[in-house]
């Protein structure tokens, strides 16, 4: 771990006006030139941590644009190991790297990608006890999961610990990808026309018999493909224009947000056809509300806590209970 | 003429998305002519379209992959021409002859 | 090289019915079990030779699923070597392998993402000399290359040669994707609606001053790498689904084409801002004409030959007249 | 009054993609209300609104990345309501209220 591991929320504006080394400018010459991003945005990528929930279809071609970027600290939490059935679309994995812990793979080829960043394995499954003091960790969370317990947990724990979270999902030829909490806003507040969060676009899991994992109902390589890379395009944009920040005078992150960081929320999704080529209904983008006043997570009386969230409440195997589920996926 | 006159349609495009097509023939888009108003004379709304769709278009017998208890089932989006329905009044919604309805069931596999 | 690399364009249907082995089915089953794929489309992508024309930012994610998928014979073509600031988005290479040619550092990732297919390698710039030699030894082609003189050529020789055509291009925050001649029609045959050549689309390359390359003007990678793995899905439906074949019931290549594949051709454009989350304008499908009546290569009266093209005719250099161009990219 | 009624405007939005949103303000959504005539009385068609542009919303001086030869330049395609302009009947297309007119530059980079 890197000495700032450490300072939890701090925004990490410190060192943004250093100089580049030999190395980062030659690594990312061809990102810094395009208008827009500039040494400015390269350093917040540099001095950024972000964290990538899963190791599987979505987090390998997310993580290896993030690394390829430069993002300076990069977590990765997964408790699977790589196999065989995993390889035709987990592109982060190798044959010579089956039975490995797929956060160890993965960061295995991260390294030879860009050996720059600080890579953090986290070689478990989020779960509500550990939650917090993993997320708290990082500036940006990037939800690459499979289940839809862990995409309530990692949502709740995004809105108390006010991290802006980009939220992926794929099965079979249908994609879904969403930009949340971002810029985020203190619990509890709705005046304004905050972000949503998980809850206030998903309030209800489907229930268990009408779920299917990529291990039961198969997923085309491409299409989840597709979603973990717009993935780390929206992380690398927010963090290298500080969309989820204050402005940049001032570190207090309940001053007012900014007007062009509050767009309308879209959800995005992406149908994929095997008898046709991509078309007009390929790509839709659906306009979503923003933060529900009486969202369980983020709304006016919301109850929840990160001490209630590591002591069971809300019980969130219950609330989704998942169905028996190849989690290996 | 004055048949047409007692049942007025409306043309509107119904999508499927996200694994629910499935449930309807296979195919993601449908043009149909829906009835203007509903049994009580009240103009087409959300519920109306929802029920209507399980008697006249589904014919899949799993119902309950698209209804339970008389309403949309949890983990599937409403959108009315792009917009989250809870912009535009959910189920109350007034059906406007045009008018696209996408139902989209949330994923969450990765 | 395989022993059914010399067929030329024989229709790859033989072996459509064979067994799969135990190592094809762990592999592919999370695929397989999608609807619409199953075992046929399976064999179909195990039978295919697909070529990959580019190993940069557009061909490394490509070729990462084209691999995973399972198609058989996977040519690359690329003269280039791989340098550092290739690595932020050309996520098939390596830092290990800097120095390597582009094909050899792609190849010796993709063997580790699945032994199993054939690879070709093709250490050079293809030319109007060595690019139908090469060409007509596969049965798709992928254009991710960087430079409109290539293009043009590409596009030719696959009209001739009756090849299906998945092309893309990406600069700065800006991709687009096009499916071309697909299914291929005979040079000339105007009379139906059958699908437009690159020529058709792009009549005329821009003037070299309006040119910019990846090198000069930028390129964030997530946005190359979003058109790279948009081409890999064109590409294996194509395949999976024998959308550029005649009915399978007849392996003649003149047979009428099955009304299913005549589809309304579709330019996808991606814009990807630095500025504000992915929207309704992110991604936007337009409406190509068909095949161009007077189109120099695929129209009515094309001179354009096989022939020609080798011995200097047409000259597209002098055509696109490119600008000193940062070749490496 | 009546001087409205001499120059009838209409709105329209233009786009412009592929990097030509720099030539003009970096903006690459412009909603515009341009004259529904030309100065010889004819219906505005899209050769009209290219020259209409040059002369009101470009403010960058290099015209020639837009415009060779009272031409639009080869490499942008130009898209009306989202359909390739050979489709529409190119420059002589006649515009119409409410339309998308889309400009956007071919991409050759990879
Ligand atoms: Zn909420
Ligand atoms: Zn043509």
């Amino acid at each position: 771990m890197t000495a700032d591991t450490g300072a939890a929320s701090a925004a990490p504006m410190k060192s943004n006006d250093r100089r580049l080394t030999y190395e980062e400018f030659e690594r990312y010459s061809r990102q810094m030139i395009v208008p827009g991003m500039g040494k400015h945005g390269q350093l917040r990528l540099i001095n950024s941590r972000i964290l990538i929930i899963g190791a599987g279809g979505l987090g390998c071609p997310a993580a290896q644009y993030i690394a390829g970027a430069g993002v300076g600290t990069i977590g990765i939490v997964d408790g699977d190991t790589v196999e065989i059935s995993n390889l035709h679309r987990q592109v982060g994995h190798a044959t010579s790297r089956l039975g490995w812990k797929k956060v160890d793979s993965l960061i295995a080829h991260l390294k030879d990608i860009n050996p720059l960043p600080n890579y953090i394995p986290h070689p478990f499954h989020l779960d509500p006890q550990n939650a917090a003091d993993i997320i708290t960790q990082y500036d940006l969370v990037m939800d690459c999961t499979d289940n839809p317990a862990t995409r309530y947990l990692i949502s709740d724990v995004c809105v108390l610990l006010r991290k802006p979270l980009v939220s992926a999902a794929s099965v079979q030829k249908s994609g879904q990808l969403i930009v949340l909490n971002c810029p985020p806003a203190p619990q509890g507040l709705v005046d304004k026309k905050y972000p949503p969060c998980y809850r206030c676009c998903f309030k209800k899991p489907p229930p268990p018999s009408s779920m299917v994992s990529c291990g039961e109902a198969g997923i085309m390589g491409p299409v989840v493909g597709m979603m973990g890379v717009a993935q780390a395009g929206e992380a690398i944009k927010i963090i290298a224009s500080a969309l989820h920040l204050p402005p940049s005078s001032t570190n207090d992150l309940t001053a007012p947000i900014p007007e062009r960081n509050l767009q309308q929320p879209t959800l995005l999704i992406y149908t994929y056809d095997l008898e046709s080529a991509v078309g007009p209904y390929s790509f839709r983008a659906l306009r979503m509300a923003g933060r529900r006043k009486n969202c369980f997570a983020c709304g006016e009386n919301s109850t929840l806590t990160l001490e209630g969230i590591k002591t069971g409440n809300p019980n969130y195997v219950t609330f989704c209970s998942p169905p028996t589920t190849d989690h290996a996926l | 003429m004055s048949e047409t006159a007692a049942e007025p349609k409306m043309a509107i495009t119904v999508d499927f998305s996200g694994g629910l097509e499935m449930l309807f023939s296979n195919q993601r888009r449908h043009a149909l002519s829906i009835p203007a108003h509903d049994k009580d004379g009240k103009p087409s709304n959300i519920a109306f379209l929802i029920s209507h769709l399980c008697k006249t278009l589904m014919k899949d017998p799993r119902t309950d992959l698209f209804v339970l208890d008389d309403h949309i089932r949890p983990g599937i989006l409403v959108l009315i021409n792009d917009a989250d329905w809870e912009l535009e009044g959910e189920e109350a919604y007034e059906i406007q002859p045009g008018d696209n309805i996408l139902f989209v069931s949330t994923l969450h596999g990765g």
